[in-house]
């Protein structure tokens, strides 16, 4: 049979060291995974007034729409009215308006964050951690909130700082966010940047403090990181296609994090000590049965 | 047959004969979208590929040809006023923060002015009205700010903007501005879809061609603009005011009212591209809807230098070539970098050849 | 407010000026003669790229600057023919050539580092002048800066010297305010002008080159994103004047600053207004805070003899 | 002896002393117009040598030929026997060729000193030096100069001497001089002439372009006549040959020119029965920037046909009167009436709506719009008479345009030629022919109307204020050439520091008196 025709439409760089990039990985690694089965269009770095155009430009000639980004949702509703027969995933989407033709999937980030956040707490010896953020939407503030909120289930008089510099991408910012959170004793930091990470990283490095990353588990590879915490943007890119192939997709809101399994989302520290680990374990589960309530998003 | 293919080409070249200047800006483009290709073939993709995908995105299709005027309508629109302002010797680079200002106030008026149940159109013409009144008082601020502080209406425009841009950005952040209703913990920061009354009226019957009615407003208003610029008292005053203000002044002609009444003029137009974009395309407000259309915009006026002509070609140009961009890197795999790129050299070798161009005009 | 947040917040201040600074700077010489460098945004971007390229492949930073410098000569001279001897309009090619700095710098990014790659890209040392280094928590937060900042200030004071005590000084000042004048007594204009936007270049080059392997060890894609408009706003700001354009530069500086630091201390404003904040005061200052502005007679004037 | 040559005959060798420089079949275009033809011409080393014509003529086209401004078409220079084709003024310099342009090239925004030490001075400058040496220059060419003031705030006859000191700085072997006493009060003038014999004396060639017959008959050892670019007509002792060369200047349209200046309008004018004063200035002071009074308490009635001139050194007040009076810069203090209408502090338009024409001073300045062609800037003021509906026929503009050029003997291509492009003289023309020709003209402030205009044109000038006069209006005139407002004028009053120091009728008898009050001389 010809092959399944997929687009993707990646609204930041596919290079910025985060969740666009997390998203391209899980393209690639379908890519590998299914070979001749699919047929890929991807175009990235497409702002708001050319995104309908570009979705339209996709749904046309794909079986398979994939927005990576809560940012695609408004466009894709929009187009996905005019193109029925087109299925459209968005990755890092919400409860929307249920059309037969699109799902949501939401990628829970809240969730491991609040792991972080209680992970962060058991790794600081000065009992203040710290957050960067880029812009002020949902998903990154929860995230935020919940890290906290996790790290106060650890240790209730711990100091949290959490910052929000409006841009992923500015890596002045946030090194100096980063560095203003150490001065004030933090020295285990959170965030949910792309290229911005690159400015913490220096203000770690120069200060020697410890950050946790994220998307994937890269342990060992650089001892600036001492944890991370993944959140599978790839994974749910992957998953979607693989639905496709298997004439499994479906429509509708689709909550992932903990509950889709440590592919999805999981916090590893690196040389955890077993306590350690059994403790978030603990953490995950009361999570997944509600023991703990977590933001969504 | 053969006469018939040389024919065309021959027509073509009497044509630019005649218009010299005409002649140099299309060699220019042509030159510079050679240089694209080479770059194309260097990054290794079949030229062939990328000139069909390229074709197909911009005007393959009934869709793309309405989605690239609608494009060229906005950069049209900011341009115009460019070169309106730049009549009176003042540059205005802030079509950016025009429209974003345009974008706010049509999202609210749409949203929030009980303008829905209207008649005779009232419902999206309101909208239009006020945004293009807000990016005109963003634009006259400019102007007020020059006739009483003597302020670089360079700097102030480029200030404004970003600071309409982060206005943008913050009025969709609060539920108390005009971020959505918060239904639950994720809700993005975007402004509810406007309500249908408010959208501009499709010129065509469906979505397969989204052409939008704010096409005609911008035809009227070029026209408006060429007869102000060439044909009309004020258009010559403001020549003088550009060239020379104390002899200006000196003849009569209220300089600080022309400085602040086409900075006005100019804001209102981008206002109105602002609106356009939003009750035309977009239908809700999210931070960073401007998306850089307002500099756009500007380069269109500044390479249109002075001519009404000038900007609506530039504009054709810029919406076409974003479309087929896009186009390119989904099929042909091109990256959009390059696509920049070529922009850039657009605008670098049109710059160039402006002079040539003056010693062709001054010589007829 | 505590003392070491004082510091951490000078030190932030500083180094979130630097790049202006050396940029504004060089941007005040080209205005003062005339040419008004809109590409500086452009020469900074590719300054950054190409010093980080430089110390990543030649594994020293110190090459780095070097090939910085040395790369945004083309921009520059590109600069200088379309605007000076080509007379095309001075904003259009600025921003023209920001455009394709921008694409061909993440286009050549990506085809380097194959876009995803985490390479160590190293960066230059840092260094505190002797003695005020020592201070406590100043001299840590404070005056331990990448030393190109210092190089930097170093350039600005010479620039500050010639402009005021040299005939050089002397001739590129009048470029700007009366290029008739400087033609009829025998010297070239347009010499004078290629020259200033050549140093342009270099201090944007600097500029470029601080962000990258000076002060963050990286090369992001677009990684300037407006401090180059930001520096001619300083300049506008500080009436053409080098002390004040220093300042002006220090004030947008603090401003961006205060972002990080008033969310540390706990005080809740919303971010989108701290974010304008620069912008917000850079209006009111151009806006009659600091009085007319007298621009260089002659700027964006192309010179026909 | 006196000749009218073929145009283009090499000048005769005769008694002429070595040429340090010699021109052969010189031409020039401008586009269409062809500003200087086969122009021949010898400079001796020591020699001054006036260049006179009419506006237009291609006396500034000249200089500038020599001094590498412009490069010829055709034809070939010798500097002291050497074959001499300057790529540019840096060139001509470097030979020891200077000039002085009619408009200066100073930076307004430095002191003297930097002035002139710009492009001379390398490395690090020694300011004080230089002043010092300009010192000397003052002394050795009586040119009193502060070296430390800034150029913006001296009067033009003081830039005009630093432009000078500029070019003796260089001990040059030739001086230009495009016109130099044009802006220049009468003493200075004398200096200014003097400074000429001296720089002569010491060797160097001095071309000096000149409006002023009595300049010439004071110091041109030779002149030279150009018309329509051509040479019209040589003299070897001009103060012989003056009427000859006056005739040979504007031979093409005689009459209208050379009639007799007969003031009989003014009888007629002091004659008619009182009417409103056509201008009334009361207790008028006018504070600079820096809170300095420059006009103090300036009161004046022109009365109907009536013409009054304010003499006096310039800068002591007559560009802030001038500034009042045309509304482009407040009063202080004090009221302004004109035809009984009060007009303190009203907008230009309110004032030109009122009917006061003006004449300004500097007409590069606030004149002209020299981007913008000559119709447009005929009618500037007034454009709403060829707009329908706001939209401008020009077709009807035109043609009033050239009717108007015609009537003041504005010489250009065509109506739509640049402003800019016209001659000084003939720019000058312009801006008259739109003020005098404002309707409902009731009052005509003049500063300097006459300023670098040939001798005809003068006289044309001075035919028009009296027209206007005639029918009533009254013309209060700015100058500071002693001989126009005697000329002219019916009554003097002299500006000293911006007070109103004296007063009287306009007869050459109070010359001496005039010129006492204007040197501050209290009476
Ligand atoms: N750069 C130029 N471009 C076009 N026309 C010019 C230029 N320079 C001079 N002309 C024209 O050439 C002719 C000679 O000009 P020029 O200034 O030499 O006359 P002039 O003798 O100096 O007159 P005036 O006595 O008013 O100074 C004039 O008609 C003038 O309009
Ligand atoms: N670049 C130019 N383009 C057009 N016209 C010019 C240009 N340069 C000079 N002119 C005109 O040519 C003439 C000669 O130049 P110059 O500056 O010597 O004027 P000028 O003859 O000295 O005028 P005036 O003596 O009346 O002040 C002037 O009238 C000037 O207006
Ligand atoms: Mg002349
Ligand atoms: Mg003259």
């Amino acid at each position: 049979a010809d092959p399944l025709t997929v687009g993707v439409l990646i609204p930041g760089s596919k290079s910025d060291k985060g969740w666009m990039e997390s998203g391209f990985d899980g393209l690639t690694a379908a890519q590998k995974e299914f070979g001749a089965k699919i047929k890929v269009q991807m175009i990235e770095n497409i702002n708001y007034a050319d995104m309908e155009q570009a979705l339209t430009n996709l749904a046309g000639k794909n079986q398979l729409v994939i927005g990576v980004g809560g940012q695609t949702q408004a466009a894709v509703m929009k187009i996905a009215k005019r193109f029925p027969k087109t299925k459209f995933s968005i990755v890092g989407g919400s409860k929307g308006d249920g059309l037969p033709n699109v799902a949501g999937y939401d990628v829970k980030q809240a969730e491991i964050a609040f792991v972080a956040g209680a992970a962060a707490a058991m790794l600081s010896k000065t009992g203040a951690v710290s957050y960067v953020g880029g812009m002020e939407i949902p998903s990154i503030v929860n995230a935020g909130k919940e890290f906290g909120k996790g790290a106060a289930y650890i240790n209730p008089k711990i100091k949290y700082f959490e910052n929000y510099t409006g841009d992923f991408d500015n890596v002045a910012k946030s090194k100096e966010a980063t560095l203003a959170a150490i001065a004030q004793g933090a020295d285990v930091h959170y965030h949910i940047l792309n290229l911005g990470l690159r400015g913490m990283e220096q203000a770690a490095k120069e200060k020697g403090t410890h950050i946790i990353g994220s998307y994937t588990d890269r342990c060992g590879s650089d001892p600036l990181y001492i944890a991370y915490s993944i959140t599978g943007v790839g994974f749910q890119v992957q998953y979607a296609i693989k639905e496709l192939v298997a004439g499994k997709w479906a429509a509708g809101y689709k909550p992932f994090g903990l509950a889709m399994g440590p592919a999805a989302s999981d916090m590893k520290v690196c040389g955890a000590t077993p306590e350690m680990k059994s403790k978030l374990e603990q953490i995950k589960k009361d999570i997944l049965e509600g023991k703990i309530k977590v933001l969504e998003g | 047959m053969s006469t018939l293919l040389i024919k065309q080409p021959a027509a073509l070249l009497a044509f630019l004969k005649a218009r010299p200047a005409m002649w140099i800006a299309f060699l220019a483009v042509a030159a510079a979208l050679l240089i694209g290709l080479l770059l194309v073939h260097l990054i290794g993709v079949p030229i062939g590929d990328a000139v069909a995908a390229f074709a197909e995105g911009a005007w393959g299709s009934p869709y793309a040809i309405a989605a690239s005027i609608n494009r060229s309508l906005v950069f049209a629109l900011v341009g115009l006023g460019f070169v309106l302002a730049d009549r009176a010797n003042l540059t205005n680079v802030g079509g950016e923060g025009q429209i974003a200002i345009g974008g706010i106030v049509a999202t609210a008026v749409s949203l929030y002015g009980h303008v829905s149940d209207l008649p005779f159109g009232l419902a999206f013409l309101l909208p239009l009205l006020a945004a293009s009144l807000a990016g005109g008082l963003w634009g006259g601020l400019a102007g007020v700010l020059k006739a009483r502080a003597g302020t670089n209406e360079v700097i102030a425009t480029l200030l404004l903007s970003f600071i309409a841009v982060w206005m943008v950005y913050g009025s969709v952040q609060s539920v108390a501005l005009l971020r959505q209703p918060m239904t639950h913990s994720n809700t993005l920061p975007e402004s509810l879809e406007i309500p249908d009354p408010t959208k501009l009226p499709l010129l065509t019957d469906d979505y397969s061609m989204p052409l939008h009615s704010g096409l005609l407003f911008g035809f009227a208003l070029a026209i408006v603009v060429a007869l102000v610029l060439n044909k009309t008292v004020f258009g010559l005053r403001l020549r003088a005011v550009g060239l020379n203000p104390l002899a200006a002044r000196r003849a009569g002609i209220a300089i600080s009212a022309s400085v602040v009444g086409v900075l006005f003029a100019a804001g209102a137009l981008g206002g109105l591209a602002g609106a356009c974009m939003l009750q035309g395309e977009q239908y809700s407000l999210k931070a960073g809807f401007s998306s850089g259309y307002g500099f756009d915009g500007l380069v269109v006026g500044l390479l249109a230098r002075g001519s009404v002509v000038g900007v609506i070609a530039g504009a054709l140009l810029f919406g076409f070539l974003r479309s087929g961009g896009i186009n390119m890197e989904m099929v042909a795999a091109v990256p959009t970098a390059l696509v920049v790129v070529i922009q850039g050299l657009i605008i670098v070798i049109l710059a160039g050849a402006a002079l040539s161009m003056q010693r062709w005009e001054v010589e007829r | 407010m505590s003392v070491e947040m004082a510091a951490v917040f000078i030190g932030s201040t500083i180094r979130l000026a630097a790049p202006l600074m050396l940029s504004a700077s060089g941007e005040l010489l080209s205005e003062r003669t005339g040419v008004l460098n809109m590409s500086v945004e452009g020469m900074m971007l590719t300054g950054a790229f190409a010093g980080a390229v430089g110390a990543w492949a030649t594994g020293s930073p110190m090459l780095g600057l070097l090939i910085g410098v040395v790369a945004v000569i083309p921009v520059a001279l590109l600069q200088a023919v379309l605007s000076i001897t080509l007379r095309a309009n001075q904003i259009v090619t600025g921003i023209g050539i920001n455009i394709l700095v921008l694409g061909a710098t993440t286009l050549a990014y990506r085809e380097i580092f194959g876009g995803r790659s985490r390479a160590e890209i190293p960066g230059l040392d840092k260094w505190a002048p002797p003695g005020l280094g020592d201070i406590p928590i100043f001299g840590d937060q404070v005056f331990q800066q990448a030393w190109l900042l210092y190089l930097g200030l170093a350039l600005i004071a010479v620039l500050a010297w010639v402009m005021r005590y040299t005939a050089l000084g002397l001739a590129l000042h009048s470029a700007g305010s009366a290029p008739r004048a400087v033609d009829k007594s025998g010297l070239s204009v347009n010499t004078l002008r290629y020259g200033a936007v050549l140093f342009t270049g270099m201090m944007s080059a600097l500029a470029g080159c601080f962000l990258s392997i000076g002060d963050i060890h990286t090369f992001t894609e677009g990684m300037t994103n407006g401090t180059g408009y930001l520096a001619i706003a300083a300049v506008i700001f500080g009436n053409w004047k080098i002390g004040r354009t220093l300042l002006a530069c220090l004030l947008f500086g603090a401003a961006t600053a205060l972002q990080f630091q008033l969310p540390a201390m706990g005080i809740e404003v919303p971010s989108a207004l701290l974010i304008m904040l620069p912008y917000l005061l850079a209006l009111l200052a151009v806006g009659g805070l600091v009085g007319r502005q007298t621009a260089p007679a002659a700027l964006t004037i192309p010179f026909v003899r | 002896m006196f000749i009218l040559p073929e145009v283009g005959q090499a000048p005769p060798p005769v008694a002429a002393p070595p040429a340090l420089l010699r021109l052969q079949g010189m031409s020039k275009r401008f586009g269409s117009l062809q500003a200087l033809e086969d122009v021949s011409l010898e400079i001796a080393a020591g020699e001054i040598h006036c260049l006179l014509g009419e506006n237009g003529a291609g006396k500034s086209t000249l200089c500038n030929l020599i001094f590498g401004v412009y490069q010829a078409d055709s034809g070939s220079m010798q500097l002291a026997g050497a074959d001499y084709r300057p790529s540019g003024p840096a060139d001509a310099l470097s030979m020891q060729v200077a000039m002085v342009h009619q408009h200066f090239s100073l930076v307004p925004d430095l002191s003297v000193v930097d002035n002139l030490l710009l492009g001379q001075a390398r490395g690090v400058l020694r300011r004080s030096e230089c002043a010092e040496r300009v010192q000397a220059l003052s002394q050795r060419f009586g040119l009193q100069i502060d070296p430390w003031l800034r150029i913006s705030d001296l009067s033009v006859g003081e830039r005009q001497r630093v432009e000078i000191i500029k070019c003796l700085m260089r001990e040059p072997r030739l001086l230009v001089l495009d016109e130099p006493t044009a802006v220049l009060l009468p003493d200075e003038i004398a200096a200014l002439l003097e400074v000429c014999q001296r720089v002569a004396a010491e060797g160097c060639g001095v071309v000096l372009v000149t409006h002023k017959l009595a300049e010439i008959q004071k110091v041109a050892q030779r002149a030279t006549v150009l018309r329509g670019g051509r040479v019209a007509a040589r003299s070897e002792q001009p103060a012989a040959d003056l009427d000859a060369l006056v005739q040979a200047m504007i031979q093409r349209s005689g009459e209208a020119r050379t009639s007799p200046a007969a003031p009989s309008y003014q009888r007629e004018a002091a004659g008619q029965p009182r009417a409103e004063p056509a201008l009334m200035i009361d207790g008028v002071s006018v504070k600079d920037a820096d809170g300095v009074t420059r006009l103090d308490n300036f009161t004046l009635i022109v009365e109907p046909g009536e013409i009054v001139a304010v003499a006096g050194v310039e800068g002591n007040g007559q560009s802030e009167l001038a500034a009042v009076i045309s509304g482009m810069r407040p009063a202080s203090q004090g009221r302004l009436f004109v035809k009984g209408r009060e007009l303190t502090g009203r907008s230009p338009r309110q004032i030109t709506a009122a009917g006061v024409g003006v004449v300004p001073e500097d007409r590069h300045a606030v004149g002209c719009v020299s981007g913008m062609s000559v119709a447009e800037n005929l009618f500037l003021d007034r454009l709403h008479r060829f707009s329908r509906y706001g939209l401008l026929d020009r077709k009807r503009m035109r043609a009033a345009a050239l009717e108007l050029m015609q009537r003041f003997d504005v010489r250009a291509a065509s109506p739509d030629v640049s402003f800019a492009g016209l001659s000084g003289g003939n720019q000058q023309k312009a801006v008259l022919a739109r003020e005098l020709t404002l309707d409902g003209l009731s009052f005509l402030l003049a500063a300097q109307p006459t300023r670098g205009l040939d001798v005809g044109a003068v006289e044309a000038v001075y035919e028009h204020i009296r027209a206007v006069c005639a029918q009533g209006v009254g013309v209060l005139l700015i100058s500071s050439e002693l001989d126009e407002l005697l000329k002219v004028a019916d009554r003097v009053v002299v500006l000293y520091r911006g007070r109103i120091v004296g007063s009287c009728t306009a007869e050459p008898g109070e010359r001496a008196r005039i010129g006492a009050w204007m040197a501050g001389q209290a009476a």
